[in-house]
């Protein structure tokens, strides 16, 4: 690897977005931070602030009016980022998947690079996840993932990135 | 003949007041203005070339000049007590009453039996001090007044006025310019007199110029705190008259000197020199009414009524400061006493106490305003301990402060102009609608608060000045720390540039872009030359004073042989750093402008500005600034402001009693 | 330490510039890496690797670079000259006062920075900055003349060989200074103005919040040479020899990091009312002690 | 004179857990207004249990939020037994009180650790959280799942505790109450916490009944309102009295929680004394009909399940009402008049929790 | 402060809390519900797990002899393992591992007896043996 | 069965909550429950672990009184019924307008099991 995609594998600093959902995968992203799992270890900060961040932990399953801040947040991190869709709300809606207010699974508004199953998932997967999450920031995973089909209603011009695979490799 | 600038100087603008007022045309007033400021341009500059000399002017048309001065006083005088007549302000007419009968009494009663002129004693004495201050007034004032001729224009048509008040008004302004010559020229304490009582004249005049119920109060406020000042002076000339037999400000400054002669050819009486501490400790008390010191402060922010070029020319950069030149002036008379030590603490209070005050205030012009209190106060002070370093701070500050705060307020007036307010809160994104105006502006401010500017290193040498007197020290600790505060607040909202947005040149009048640029010009040309600016202008002054200048120049800097301070490396990075933009516009392409970060709910068309919330509603952001007015207030700060200044006041007067 | 190096052997200036701009974020960003393991150990964490600031600063300038407005980065590149000067004015001994107006310049560009966007966290963490300046910027200006009054001289290479050391005549100063280095390095409980290293912090990254990328990464550099100024200003407390200095320095060190982990957030009120009632009462209190 | 701030405190916010938006009007840092917007965690969970056989709601229920989850499923049984007109086998009713505690114990925790990082306490946040892994094994070790627990069921518990479980259960408990010894000293003295939590958001005893307060909020202001008197579970055989405070700020309500994770840790203890041997789960037959509430005491206050059934397969309507939505207007109340940077230790010390709020 | 203080110091001299995953992995507790898998030789197909599984994530292809699982929408309640009338769905205890890509698994039963088979580009395994 | 419910119109709705309000009756919540023909809201309230319910039927459309002004903690509830159910609640404190829970995109109505009425969006009234 080179110098600078260590320097980016060993500093993965990271934002948690919750969409909505149980909190239950929000709170244990919390819990990877704290002295148990101690996410710091490898370099990570929550830096709270998506223009800081380099990868986009999102739990949650993604409700219409989380979408439009998630999308949002998306496009104000600066590149090379990456997302991990943390619990299987997340992922597919999980058992919400049926409800009316949302469009079940982060893919259907950004681009994901690592999913990571469990209701609710493992501090330690989360770890596991975001680990596996670095590849993209060394630049060495291929497209993310997005879900087909349509792209989201009601984001306004100026706004909408551009689903397209490679995007946050930009 | 020698005298010709020195005449230049004052009549030419008396001359051209007249004209202005006689020929009510507007292209005859701008060419009678450009002509005269050109004129005194080349007068005070061919003053600047000249070594220090001493002039007496015998006689005008015939008439002695003193007696005309005489007259002309108790016109003057007399015509004060009118006004107060007729506008009903009791204290006018007692403070100009008691005026005109003191000086009454002076004239009549206390002159001998003939009016001997003195040989030995000239009217007037032009040294580097005079110079200094004649530099300032013709050059910062011919500027102001030039912007004043396109500001004024644009000033009537939004008072939407029926019938133009110009002619008044550059009556009183070029007259004002005319009496400030002739104030730091005088050697005459009664001629000196005579110009203080015009320039409180001219300065009412002019505040009340709209004529407005405000501008009127604030006008008479103005009035009777200036004239309680003249009533003082009045008080000290009689005393020096009568007790000790001097009228003129050298004796006066230069006392005790054995074999000089004395008022109207007396030797001078008394031998303690602690009689001259009560006439020493009125004029001073006279130059704290007319720099606005605390308890006085109020005048002269209520004096922000009138249009910005007054305020530019009359409150900050020149009439002001003739308070602070008497102080100086007087200041080797008092040096080391108790008085001195006084005088330096109520303008070291006054420093740190307007600087306070500064941080609560939105309104634009006032904030200029306690600034310029609080740098007056500041010259005081180092005019009052006036050690050689003090007093090389205190005649950088008045040079380096006049610029600016010129440059500030015409800046402001053109902003006020530009946006049609003078709040603080409403100067955001000013850069796009008038980035010209802004840069400027952001040149100004910053010269008067950060390295490598004039003001900041008379601030540093006031500092090491001011290390010997634990009087004085925490008040300009704190005053200086505090300057930081407002200026930076106010800086950055102008500074605010928002997302996405194009911007073009503002038009301007040639007459403000010019005036703005030659002083802005000169601020950086001067600050960066500050070494010359001291060699030539206040090196001779303290030397002249002290022997020794107390702050040398060995490498384009200043040395006082405590500390040193360097600009030159400070301008050299903030070139470094200017050279960055076009390569930090060109580094940057549209795609990568995002908007700020706004919790994720950034909407609308200017996704920078607004947000989503409560039923998706679009919101507009804002952030005010902090003006934490419940601690920094004018209300809460004159809350123990005004005991302590009042009584700082009544120390000085208990020490001089004599 | 440098300053009397110079002044006894004459290196020229242009190489201890030169040692300073190239070996102050060195220590600076390791000292970093310390103050962020330290403080993992001391709340029961692992923590980050020591040379863990050195990833972030590549991974920062290795980032695309996005702003808000094409100014930004001039205030960035003004902060961190001006803390580089001001180091290397220290370093070359010169005026204290100079120099603590030089850093006080900085402080202002990055505020001006803060400001000049319209996010509404970027200004409220201006305007707290704003306030943190005016804590602690009278306590400097005072410790300075502390310096003075117990040496004669505001040149740092003087002060550097003036004899005993500055502690025994300004304990007090040094306590102050302790003080109001926490404010400075925008540490708890004085973290109003932006958060220091993922503290949850009401106003998100307050002042930085706008920055990212490179632009981050530079201000991230400025604050190591903020950090070795800082504590080389505390080390001139024991300036008459080199481990006196680094002992003075690692004190304060070590200080701040322990009340960074053992104290909450205050209000910026407060931070007022005790930097000016603390700070400036110790600093005033010694002083006049010198006068006497 | 003041210029007017308006800015959005939300919903992607470093402070707060969860998307909540408040729009914060202030003066200078002064809050003069504060409009919540939600709906960025808003689900449908009513409609979609509508959808699902009852006893697939209990899963659903637990997922209304993963923090109180377990008392959800709680209090959706219990209503489900009432229409039912079945009850909990006694052993049963003693494992859910076990686990309604300890899930009150984490909670409590990670509140105190949330409230700590809001004043900006770093340590506190760490420490609190350490100890909070603690119970979360103890959670571990009696379900087989760290948050949604899944052990509750219609008629009883799913699964059955061995001696070893139990054991385990008590050896950590006292590991737990050491490590709470050494921080809560920090919560109730230390001078920093208590200048930014005494006196911020006050809310009186009356202003709490009309806003409608629960838990600890109304505990903090005097209010002796706690639905575990309702004595569901084992609550009536065991020793407890609602925590009460009187000083109606967020100091008081730190102090109601963390008082009442000492007596969460007691009434576990109580309950692990005097649990009785037998059946777990009451087998049940048969669609409910009717209409029935339950309510139970959550950590963040009363919950209130209502449900109807007309007989079919699934609830014909089921409606969920969680305290946070009843402590979101003592918010409100209370964010008037107070600092930006005390902005999050009022939100937080209502304890909300948005999942519950939005369903 | 002080109290902190002593916490502090304590922490200082003493291990850290951290558990080095993935350096170093606990034991999962006995009863953890880590993912579930089938024994897809054993499965009847009868159509109880599809049935009451509460995040509809099963579905049972009694023709084609598959068993279709989202373990992407699993919520790992157990539900399924309970009904199963012949044990053809265990409960793993460990957690499944993140994935770069996200598609349901299809357990297809050859005939009795062989070892399932999942799709390709699958991998249903345990995060123990990814690091 | 619950018990202790109170039948109101929409005429006595409010005197009936600010009777109960001056008994310290503590608002839990509002519920609503489509019945097809017409709408039945349940106000709980709760004093001393007692339960007392206000019941009202309502037809869809019809104008409902807030009673936010005696329990400001109503608004919440209410706002809840009109983004949910689409009860045309008038005069409530803090009106979300139908945009509380649900923003453009999500359906109208979700709980209302018949055809939402006829009185257009409340979210696009609110537009
Ligand atoms: N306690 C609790 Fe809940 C419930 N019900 C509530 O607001 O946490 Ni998510
Ligand atoms: S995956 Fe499960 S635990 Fe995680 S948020 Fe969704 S429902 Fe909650
Ligand atoms: S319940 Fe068991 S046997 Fe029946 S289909 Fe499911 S896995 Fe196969
Ligand atoms: S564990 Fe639960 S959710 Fe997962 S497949 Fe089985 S029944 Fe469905």
């Amino acid at each position: 690897m080179g110098f600078i995609s260590t320097a980016r594998v060993k500093s993965p600093w990271i934002m948690h977005f919750e969409t909505g959902s149980c909190n239950g995968c929000a709170i244990e992203v919390f819990a990877a931070l704290t002295p148990v799992y101690d996410l710091e270890r490898f370099g990570i900060l929550n830096t709270g602030n998506p223009k800081h961040a380099d990868i986009m932990l999102v739990t949650g399953c993604v409700s219409f009016r989380a979408g439009r801040v998630l999308r949002n947040l998306y496009h104000q991190m600066p590149g090379p980022k990456a997302v991990v869709a943390i619990g299987v709300c997340a992922l597919t809606g999980g058992i919400f998947h049926d409800c009316y207010n949302l469009a079940p699974g982060v893919d259907k508004v950004i681009p994901v690079d690592v999913y990571v199953p469990g209701c609710a998932a493992r501090p330690e997967a989360i770890i596991a996840g975001t680990v596996m999450a670095l590849d993209r920031l060394a630049g060495k995973a291929g497209p993310p993932n997005i879900a087909p089909g349509e792209p989201r209603r009601g984001l306004e011009e100026g706004r909408v990135v551009e689903i397209a695979p490679g995007n946050s490799d930009k | 003949m020698d005298a010709w600038p020195i005449a230049l100087a004052i009549l030419l603008p008396v001359a051209t007041a007249l004209l202005a007022y006689i020929f009510r045309i507007r292209a005859a007033r701008v060419l009678a203005v450009v002509v005269m400021a050109a004129g005194l341009m080349v007068s005070a500059l061919a003053l600047a070339g000249r070594g220090s000399f001493t002039y007496t002017p015998e006689s005008v048309l015939g008439l002695p000049i003193d007696t005309l001065i005489t007259i002309l006083d108790l016109a003057l005088l007399g015509y004060l007590v009118w006004i107060g007549l007729s506008m009903r302000r009791l204290s006018v007419v007692l403070l100009a009453g008691l005026q005109l009968a003191g000086l009454g009494y002076l004239e009549f009663w206390l002159r001998g039996s003939t009016p001997a002129v003195l040989p030995a004693e000239p009217a007037m004495v032009i040294d580097r001090l005079a110079v200094t201050m004649n530099l300032i007034i013709s050059g910062v004032g011919s500027l102001v007044v030039l912007f004043a001729l396109p500001y004024m224009d644009e000033f009537e048509r939004r008072q939407k006025a029926m019938k133009t008040r110009q002619p008044r008004f550059f009556l009183f302004l070029l007259l004002f310019l005319g009496a400030m010559n002739g104030l730091v020229f005088s050697n005459n304490l009664l001629w000196l007199y005579f110009f203080w009582e015009a320039t409180t004249f001219s300065s009412f005049m002019l505040i009340t110029h709209t004529g407005a119920r405000e501008a009127l109060a604030n006008g008479l406020r103005a009035l009777w705190m200036n004239l309680l000042g003249g009533l003082a002076f009045v008080l000290a000339l009689i005393f020096l008259a009568r007790n000790a037999h001097i009228v003129s400000l050298r004796a006066l400054a230069g006392w005790p000197l054995a074999g000089w002669p004395g008022w109207r050819g007396l030797p001078p009486i008394g031998s303690s020199p602690d009689l001259l501490l009560l006439p020493m400790g009125l004029l001073c008390f006279a130059a704290f009414t007319k720099a606005a010191q605390f308890p006085f402060q109020t005048w002269l922010t209520g004096a922000m009524v009138a249009p910005t070029p007054v305020s530019a020319l009359l409150h900050s950069s020149t009439m002001v400061k003739a308070a602070v030149y008497l102080i100086i002036r007087l200041a080797p008379a008092f040096r080391g006493t108790t008085l001195g030590i006084l005088v330096a603490v109520i303008g070291g209070f006054t420093f740190m106490a307007a600087s306070t005050t500064a941080i609560g205030q939105a309104n634009g012009k006032r904030v200029l305003a306690y600034s310029t209190i609080a740098n007056l106060g500041l010259i005081i002070a180092m005019a009052g301990i006036n050690t050689p370093q003090a007093l090389s701070a205190a005649l950088l500050i008045i040079i380096f402060h006049a610029i600016s705060k010129a440059l500030l307020f015409i800046c402001v007036g053109t902003i006020e102009h530009g946006i049609r307010t003078r709040d603080i809160e409403e100067m955001e994104g000013l850069f796009y609608k008038m980035p010209m105006t802004t840069i400027i502006t952001v040149v100004a401010m910053t010269s008067m608060m950060l390295p490598p500017f004039g003001v900041l290193i008379g601030k540093w040498l006031a500092i090491e000045a001011s290390v010997r007197f634990p009087l004085l020290l925490p008040f300009v600790v704190l005053g200086s720390a505090l300057t930081v505060v407002f200026w930076s607040k106010w800086l950055g909202r102008i500074l605010t540039v928002s997302y996405h947005r194009k911007f073009r040149l503002e038009k301007l009048p040639l007459l403000i872009s010019a005036s703005m640029l030659v002083l802005a010009a000169a601020v950086v040309v001067a600050s960066f030359g500050i070494a010359s600016v001291f060699d030539f202008l206040a090196a001779p002054v303290v030397r002249g004073q002290f022997g020794i200048a107390g702050v040398v120049t060995p490498r384009a800097d200043l040395a006082t042989g405590m500390g040193e301070f360097i600009p030159w490396p400070i301008f050299l990075l903030i070139v470094l750093v200017l050279l960055a933009i076009p390569i930090s516009f060109s580094r940057v392409k549209p795609a990568d402008i995002r908007p700020p970060y706004l919790c994720g709910e950034n909407a609308g068309e200017k996704p920078g500005t607004s947000f989503y919330s409560a039923r998706d509603e679009i919101n507009l952001t804002r952030t005010g600034n902090y003006y934490v007015t419940g601690v920094f207030g004018e209300a809460s700060i004159n809350r123990w402001a005004y005991p302590i200044a009042v009584g700082l006041l009544l120390l000085m007067i208990g020490v001089i009693k004599p | 330490m440098i300053g009397r190096t110079i002044a006894t052997y004459g290196i020229s200036p242009l190489w201890v510039t030169l040692a300073t701009v190239v070996a102050a974020p060195a220590i600076g960003g390791l000292l970093t890496g310390i103050d962020r393991k330290l403080t993992a150990r001391l709340q029961n964490r692992v923590g980050p690797p020591i040379w863990q600031p050195f990833h972030d600063l590549v991974k920062l300038w290795s980032k695309e670079r996005i702003t808000v407005n094409q100014v930004q980065l001039l205030y960035v590149y003004a902060h961190l000259f001006l803390m580089i000067a001001s180091l290397v004015g220290l370093m070359l001994g010169q005026d204290l006062l100079m120099i603590f107006f030089i850093f006080a310049f900085s402080s202002v560009s990055l505020i001006l920075g803060g400001f000049s966007v319209r996010s509404p966290y970027s200004r409220i963490g201006s305007q707290r900055e704003i306030m943190q300046l005016m804590a602690y910027e009278p306590v400097l200006v005072l410790m300075a003349i502390g310096i003075y009054l117990a040496t004669g001289s505001f040149f740092v290479h003087e002060i550097i060989t003036s004899g005993n050391p500055l502690l025994y005549s300004l304990p007090l100063v040094f306590a102050a200074y302790a003080v109001i280095l926490v404010v400075k390095l925008r540490k708890s409980p004085f973290d109003l103005s932006t958060a220091v290293h993922h503290v949850h912090q009401e106003v998100v990254k307050g002042l930085l919040t706008e920055y990212s990328g490179p632009y981050l990464g530079l201000i991230e550099l400025a604050n190591w040479y903020e950090l070795v100024f800082l504590l080389a200003l505390g080390g001139l407390f024991w300036a008459t020899s080199l481990w006196g200095a680094l002992l003075a320095a690692a004190v304060l060190f070590l200080f701040q990091v322990v009340v960074d982990t053992v104290s909450a957030r205050v209000t910026w009120a407060w931070m007022l009312k005790f930097v000016w009632t603390v700070g400036l009462g110790l600093a005033a209190i010694n002083i006049v002690w010198l006068y006497m | 004179m003041p210029g007017r701030t308006v800015i959005p405190f939300g919903p992607q916010h470093p402070v707060f857990p969860e998307p909540l938006q408040l729009r914060l009007t202030m003066e200078e840092e002064r809050v003069i207004d504060a409009v919540p917007a939600l709906g960025y965690m808003h689900r449908g969970i009513e409609q979609l249990a509508q959808t699902k056989d009852y006893a697939q709601n209990v899963f659903l229920m637990e997922r209304v939020c993963g923090i109180c989850s377990f008392m959800h499923a709680l209090c959706y049984c219990q209503s489900v037994e009432s229409l039912l007109g079945i009850e909990a086998p006694p052993r049963a009713r003693f494992m859910r009180t076990i686990q309604a505690e300890l899930g009150r114990l984490q909670s409590h925790y990670l509140w105190l650790g949330l409230v700590a990082d809001a004043c900006g306490f770093e340590s506190l946040f760490m420490q609190a959280w350490r100890n909070r892994e603690m119970i979360m094994d103890c959670q571990e070790a009696v379900s087989g799942s760290r948050v949604t627990i899944s052990t509750c069921a219609i008629g009883g518990c799913r699964r059955d505790w061995d001696d070893g479980v139990l054991q385990e259960l008590t050896r950590r408990l006292d590991d737990v109450e050491r490590s709470m010894d050494a921080i809560a000293p920090v919560f109730f003295e230390d001078p920093l916490v208590k200048q930014r939590t005494v006196g911020a958001g006050i809310i009186t005893k009356q202003e709490a009944t009309l806003l409608g307060a629960v838990g600890p909020v109304a505990r903090a202001s005097g209010i002796v309102e706690d639905m575990r008197r309702l004595g569901y579970a084992a609550y009536d055989e065991l020793d407890f009295k609602p925590v009460v405070e009187t000083s109606c700020d967020s100091y008081a309500r730190m102090i109601v929680r963390l008082r009442e994770t000492f007596q969460a840790i007691n009434l576990i203890r109580q309950a692990l004394k005097k649990m009785p041997a037998g059946e777990v789960l009451n087998k049940w037959k048969g669609t409910p009909e009717g209409e029935a509430i339950s309510r139970v005491e959550q950590p963040r206050g009363e919950l209130m399940y209502y449900i109807r059934s007309n007989g079919g397969k699934n609830p014909e309507r089921l409606r969920i009402r969680t305290p946070t939505l009843s402590n979101i207007p003592s918010l409100v109340k209370m964010l008037k008049g107070s600092r930006l940077s005390d902005v999050p230790v009022i939100a937080l010390s209502i304890d909300s929790c948005i999942s519950c709020t939005e369903r | 402060m002080f109290e902190m203080l002593r916490t502090v110091m304590q922490n200082l001299f003493s291990r850290p809390a951290t558990r080095l995953y993935p350096k170093e992995q606990r034991e999962p507790f006995p009863s953890a519900r880590g993912h579930i898998e089938s024994v897809i030789e054993n499965c009847i197909f009868c159509g109880l797990c599809q049935k009451r599984c509460p995040a509809d994530c099963i579905v049972v292809d009694r023709a084609g002899k598959d068993w279709n699982l989202d373990p992407y929408r699993c919520i790992i309640c157990g539900v399924c393992v309970e009904v199963c009338p012949t044990k053809a769905i265990v409960m793993s205890t460990y957690f499944r591992k993140p994935a770069r890509m996200r598609e349901p698994l299809t357990y297809h039963q050859e005939e009795r007896g062989r070892p399932p088979k999942a799709k390709p580009g699958q991998d249903p395994g345990e995060a123990k043996d990814q690091m | 069965m619950i018990d202790n419910v109170v039948p109101v119109t929409r005429e006595t709705l409010l005197a009936e909550a600010q009777r109960l309000a001056d008994g310290g009756q503590r608002l839990i919540s509002a519920t609503a429950i489509d019945q097809g023909e017409y709408l039945e809201i349940l106000y709980h309230f709760d004093k001393d672990l007692k339960l007392t319910h206000l019941k009202l039927e309502v037809k869809p459309g019809e104008e409902v009184p807030s009673i936010s002004r005696v329990y400001f903690c109503a608004f919440i509830p209410e706002n809840e019924l009109k983004d949910l159910f689409g009860i045309n609640i008038s005069n409530i404190v803090i009106d979300y307008q139908g945009k509380f829970f649900l923003e453009d995109e999500a359906p109208r109505t979700p709980l209302l099991k018949s055809k939402p009425p006829e009185q257009g969006d409340p979210r696009e009234v609110a537009r």
